[in-house]
């Protein structure tokens, strides 16, 4: 053992090659596998795109029309807003159940502020989401700074905001004769355009202004996390809170910034409320948390935060609202209708797994 | 068979038996004129939005009419006017729209009254008692509801308690009121509501419930204290159990409406517009077709019209 | 002599990279068997291979010459391969005792343990303290303490003493001093030689050359997910070894390499 | 360096004692701080008595009597059995959204097997029990062996539950007369007996037998989580499932029973639940996931799995039950009571981390 | 001299445990000082005590003679002090460039990062991959690859790559090269050297004693929880040092005590 001193300079005349591996071919499958892998927000589009093909050739024109088509995109517009905000929560291993507590009641809030007390409409407007944007920032300091878990933030604030909706409210609806006489500003993401409809406006594809807020949130987050830092910073936050803290992330900030976000989006989602239904219901939104949650799975998203695309929440709205439209068009009826959803949720994520695991 | 009649039934929920009979009522007589039939329903009560999706869901499907029991009265009126703009006949069924013109034709209970049947009745019954009775008000929900506003508004109305604002209930001031609380309309809120309202006043001796399963729920709290014979439960519905419940004294009386009937009108008035474009009549003097209500008691009283638990029984559903 | 452990022509792939790329490896009844090699040269993933951790995606696994299929490493160890891994698989909330006796817990004698199923926790505690004490690891205050308090040399410490307390046929250590202090990890070769003394043959995966030729019968030379030579330690240099490893050198010629 | 070979031998001389810090004693605050470090279930239990001190002092005798106390214990058996359940599954890194369904449609399958096929009531409660732990083993083996994620599991079972009991049951009620006419055993649960009661049977302690299978269970699983492999196999898969794996523990194994005992316990639960309203209703326990969850976290499980102590859930469930009683008798109404609770959950959570947080 | 960093009677509780007990700290300007003792003898504690990643209950931080508090390890990186601690703290589903940048992203040049504050991802991933050779780290097939596919000493390679690009006051390694084979050892100690000639101090705590008296210029001896002295490496032997650290001999008297 004479050269116990210097055997570690035998090491420098190593060769800096870059190790090769020889690659491996397998065939298609695992190719598409390796690919899908490499982008995971594209099994639940697959999945989307099969499902619309499977419900177009049970039910023919009936559903693959561009009116039924584009209804979909209608139906699920509030949940796919919502769904794009539960999905930067989720991003951060969090989760929030108030999302539709906020939604309802910052479109109340927009009402109650136009009509109870006369203030302009813009203005009414942006106190809704202002009031999103706060009650989303409180969440986040609960959970950021007061370090309190995520689901009883948002569990408590939930039923805070729920409340606070009905006794606010008084449970009373804004009709929708009156919204559009005097403050159609609140209807403005309700506002259609059709392409491709009869004479009679009948028929043809049918957006509205809602459906193209849903698209341009989704491209907006879709760019924030993928292009600039406080994108970035989410994924670590969500990853290893603790390892992103110590990196030099400011751990308290986003999270604050994410809720906030998330607060305001809601509000967002609770005007287009208003332009889908017409009037102000304070019963609304119910079932948001639930239905922004699933959509966030199925596309993908891991509850355990830090992975996934924003894009796969998207689809999976849509492949949600797909299955409920087929489902009623063939004729199932509610009951059935839940229990197959519930077996789609299922089967949707074992698909994902599917295609996922094996050694991509 | 796509040459047949399509109408549609969308109701609150499908869980309440209520409407699980309302649907049953529907298939029956739409399997008798030959239509079909697709029934849609919300999550829970007051999902509105479900309701919304599912009148699209009819006008895609390209269904002749619509028999709606809606969540949000007035929200759903732009969803309707979209359906009868399309052509289709909508038709509200046990629960008025705001405003009640929004829907080609209504057929429903008058809730209001049928509160006030068994307010009547409770405060007849007792005699000179209500002056200084006690009062348990088991509502339906937080949210507040139009049906269980009606029903506990009527029910003050009868017993003869000042109603405040009758658009909302827990504002009255009548101190023979011990206090709401909501049940969620099912036997285990029933139950621990009228625990919460015990607690709080022992000798609690009328119950108002919004619905049977809430008074049934409501009997059993009283039962593990031991003070079920001593209570004046009434309540709304007349659901066969419910009737059952009468005839068992565990609700004093309840009033009973005719899902059936509400459902089986419908469907025809759907068949007659498919047909020849007709569009149903009211009941004359009111805005609306009164599929009627009526009180089940064995123990009638004064002023008050009823029918015996028989007669109720005949007439029951679900 | 027949191998006690035998791979032959392993294949691993993660995605595109290959761990490990048709790798033979053998080990011998009551040898002390070093693996080296460079960084992601692919040491952890071939003993993985060999555990039960990972299963392989091509390529046999003998033991005692009867192939064996592990397809967890539970498997594994109801035949007395016991390894540390390099990430050391602690549940960080529970006890060092806790630890120690994962998946093997003593049962109270008597009824309270057949019928009740009652852990006897005093007796892992005593047999932990021990473990440990034999190891000098005993700066650690309290045997109830969570995994997770305790500092990383220190659960490195636990980990090697739950390997050599429960091992029978072959353990196996993924460097398993990369954490330790100077005592510790003299503690750690004594227990090497003690567990060899007790003819237990022993896989040790380290990058610190003077342990590796100080204990070492035979040294596994790793290069490129693939077992580049094997050298008697006796024979070569850690200069040699190094120059191996990293490819400064050629390997010997198989006609060199070493023999049991 | 002419040492190189043999330095380290110089640690042979060193001494094999004990480090010795002086321990440090900082008076009464720190002390109690690091003894309820020790024992968490404490915090919760802590909470509990306060509250009930609170609202025993502002409310006198009319809360602060055996009927009242009594009163709360009937009205969270049913939760708190459930959060028992439900604390399991947490402890696992997981969680049940579908353990109201279960509990429901066992207590629909124990009346109708009874009523409607007349199979001896013995049997037909088996039976409930049987399917609880059956779709209990279903959510487990799709979560261990296809390896889905609970809540997308558990929230597809959730509504293919509901909507079979909805569909199985026809929405029809048995109600309590015919029960306790024909098969008394389904109400066995629903027994009291009374303590200290007046002579017509009024006032006093009430318990039930589902109070006392209530604590039972608690009782029982507290002894499995300590003392038995089991146990202490739950608490590894929660922490690092992959470490557990590693270290010995059929991961699989433990996930599937764990699920199944849950389906069990639910399966008690909707068996307590016939005892409790008396009748057999498809309508019941619609909010037993969330008011569950609610239990758990107040008790101070994290939802991050692997840590917890299972009484937690049990004191959970109390102060829900205590705010729910004391508000209600205080005068709040529904809708602030609602209100109310939501702030009690954060801040019962709020506390809980005050509690153990600084460097204890 | 004034030490560049500075601490004084720190101290640090965990629970029962007491971490650092009254312990004192010196880094001079431009030096590379060792830190050694035992397993839990509490030097990741000191180091994330002077480096905000823990604060400490009692005692004072000093930098360049002014007192501080770090309340957040962001505050000691905003003054140029960067750490790799033991742990690494990485996101381990994020790519290499990411983690490498992590909280100091770089924005495209123009209106595109002004204004939608865009990421530069092609300068941030050049920048990475240049750091990485310069560790002869590239047996990283592809920088965009995520940090938990990589192996142990890939990932710890990768921290320190970090540290050096960006320290510019102190740089502080944990066991910078517990996991690393011999090469990738090699040049990370080429690394400290280079760091050190462009004026940077490092703090490098390591259990491997050649590479401690190869580098250091000062040697923290640590032990208990407390500083038991500091010696010269020049002074003493690796012999001396064990023996110091582990308690085997007394510490040599203050007036001995390395000085700068
Ligand atoms: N789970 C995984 N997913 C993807 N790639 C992996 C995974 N585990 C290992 N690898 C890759 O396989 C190769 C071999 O890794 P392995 O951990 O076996 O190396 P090693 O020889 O043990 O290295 P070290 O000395 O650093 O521990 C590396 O390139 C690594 O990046
Ligand atoms: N978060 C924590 N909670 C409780 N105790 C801790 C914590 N972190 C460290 N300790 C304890 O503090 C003491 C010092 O730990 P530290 O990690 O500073 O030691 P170290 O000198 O870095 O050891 P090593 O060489 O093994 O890394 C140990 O006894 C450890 O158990
Ligand atoms: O009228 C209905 C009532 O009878 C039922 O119980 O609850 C819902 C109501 O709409
Ligand atoms: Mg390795
Ligand atoms: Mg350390």
């Amino acid at each position: 053992m004479s050269d116990a001193e210097n055997f570690e300079g035998a090491a420098s005349a190593a060769p800096d090659q870059v190790a090769q591996f020889q690659t491996h071919k397998k065939g298609f499958v695992p190719t598409l596998q390796h690919w899908l892998h490499v982008n995971p927000a594209l099994v639940p589009l697959i999945v989307l795109v099969l499902s619309i093909a499977i419900f177009g050739l049970l039910l023919g024109a009936k559903f693959f029309s561009p009116f039924a088509m584009t209804l979909i995109l209608q139906q699920v517009q509030i949940v796919g807003i919502v769904a794009a905000a539960q999905s930067l929560v989720i991003l951060t291993a969090g989760i929030d159940l108030s999302v539709g507590a906020i939604a309802v009641l910052s479109s109340v809030i927009m009402g109650q502020f136009t009509f109870r007390y006369g203030i302009p409409v813009e203005i009414a407007v942006l106190c809704g989401l202002a009031f999103g944007t706060a009650v989303g920032a409180i969440n986040g300091w609960l959970i950021a700074v007061m370090k309190l878990p995520p689901f009883i933030v948002t569990l408590g604030m939930w039923q805070i905001v729920l409340a606070a909706n009905f006794l606010y409210s008084a449970n009373e609806t804004i009709r929708s004769q009156t919204i559009e006489a005097e403050a159609p500003l609140l209807q403005l993401l309700g506002t259609t355009f059709k392409v491709g409809a009869d004479a009679d406006g009948r028929g043809g594809a049918t957006f509205t202004f809602g459906v193209i807020a849903m698209v341009l949130i989704f491209a907006f987050l879709a760019y924030a996390l993928r292009q600039t830092a406080w994108g970035r910073h989410i994924y670590a936050v969500g990853d290893d809170p603790e390892a992103a803290q110590l990196s030099g992330v400011n751990v308290r900030k986003i999270l604050i910034s994410v809720y906030a976000v998330t607060g305001l989006i809601c509000g967002i989602a609770g005007w287009a409320l208003i332009g889908r239904i017409g009037s102000v219901s304070p019963t609304s939104g119910q079932l948001l948390n639930i239905e922004s949650i699933t959509a966030v799975v199925i596309g993908g998203i891991s509850l355990f935060g830090g992975r996934g695309s924003i894009m796969g929440p998207l689809f999976g709205a849509l492949i949600v609202g797909v299955f409920t439209l087929g489902l009623r068009l063939l004729g199932a009826d509610a009951q059935w209708t839940f229990l197959l959803i519930g077996l789609l949720i299922i089967s949707a994520v074992a698909v994902d797994q599917w295609i996922r695991k094996v050694s991509v | 068979d796509d040459h047949k009649t399509t109408a549609c039934l969308i109701t609150k929920t499908d869980t309440n038996p209520f409407f699980v009979k309302m649907k049953e009522g529907a298939e029956a007589k739409a399997a008798e004129l030959g239509m079909e039939l697709k029934s849609f329903a919300g999550k829970v009560d007051g999902d509105h939005e479900t309701q919304v999706a599912a009148i699209e869901t009819c006008i895609a499907d390209g269904a002749k009419g619509i028999l709606l029991t809606a969540s949000d009265t007035s929200s759903i009126v732009s969803a309707v006017t979209q359906a009868r703009d399309a052509g289709l006949v909508v038709i509200a069924l046990d629960t008025p729209l705001e405003p009640i013109d929004a829907a080609d034709a209504t057929f429903a209970t008058d809730n209001f009254l049928a509160g006030e049947l068994i307010g009547q009745w409770a405060a007849a019954t007792l005699g000179d008692a209500a002056a200084d009775a006690k009062i348990a008000m088991l509502d339906l929900a937080v949210s507040q509801p139009s049906v269980g506003v009606l029903r506990d508004q009527g029910f003050l109305q009868g017993f003869g308690i000042d109603l405040g604002d009758p658009n909302k209930w827990g504002d009255e001031t009548d101190p023979r009121i011990v206090g709401n609380d909501v049940t969620q309309g099912n036997e285990e809120g029933g139950r621990k509501a009228m625990e919460n309202l015990l607690a709080k006043e022992p000798m609690i001796n009328v119950v108002y419930t919004i619905n049977e399963p809430a008074a049934a729920g409501a009997y059993e709290a009283l039962r593990s204290i031991g003070r079920e014979k001593d209570v004046l439960i009434v309540s709304v519905d007349g659901g066969c159990p419910g009737v059952e419940n009468v005839a068992d004294g565990v609700i004093g009386a309840t009033s009973q409406q005719y899902p059936l009937l509400m459902a089986s009108k419908g469907i025809e008035a759907i068949a007659a517009w498919a047909n020849d474009g007709a569009k149903p009549e009211v009941t004359p003097g009111k805005n609306f077709f009164d599929t009627g209500v009526a009180l089940v008691t064995d123990k009638a009283v004064d002023g008050v019209d009823s029918i015996s638990v028989e007669d109720g029984r005949n007439l029951c559903w679900g | 002599m027949e191998p006690i452990l035998k791979g032959r022509n392993l294949v691993k792939r993660y995605g595109k990279v290959t761990a490990l790329d048709h790798c033979d490896f053998d080990l011998y009844p009551g040898e002390i068997l070093a693996v080296i090699g460079d960084n992601g040269a692919g040491k952890s993933s071939l003993i993985k291979a060999v555990s039960g951790a990972v299963i392989p995606d091509e390529g046999d696994v003998y033991l005692e010459g009867k192939k064996i299929k592990f397809t967890s490493p539970i498997d594994a160890r109801n035949v007395g391969i016991e390894t540390v891994y390099q990430t050391l698989a602690m549940s960080p909330a529970l006890s060092i005792a806790d630890n120690m006796f994962m998946g093997r817990e003593l049962r109270k004698p008597g009824w309270r343990g057949t019928f009740l199923r009652q852990l006897d926790r005093k007796m892992m505690e005593e047999k932990a303290r021990e473990k440990l004490t034999e190891l000098g690891l005993m700066t650690i205050q309290n045997i109830n303490q969570a995994v997770e308090t305790l500092s990383g040399g220190q659960r490195q410490g636990v980990a090697v003493a739950r390997a050599a307390a429960f091992g029978s046929k072959v353990i196996i250590l993924d460097e398993p001093t990369a954490a330790l202090g100077v005592k510790e990890s003299r503690k750690v070769l004594e227990l090497i030689q003690d567990v060899k003394s007790r003819g237990i043959p022993i896989i040790l995966i380290s990058h610190n050359m003077p342990h590796v030729f100080e204990v070492a019968d035979r040294i596994h030379v790793h290069r490129l997910g693939k077992r580049l030579c094997v050298i008697d330690p006796k024979d070569y240099t850690m200069s040699d070894a190094v120059a191996f490893m990293t490819g400064a050198k050629d390997a010997p010629q198989s006609g060199d390499m070493a023999e049991v």
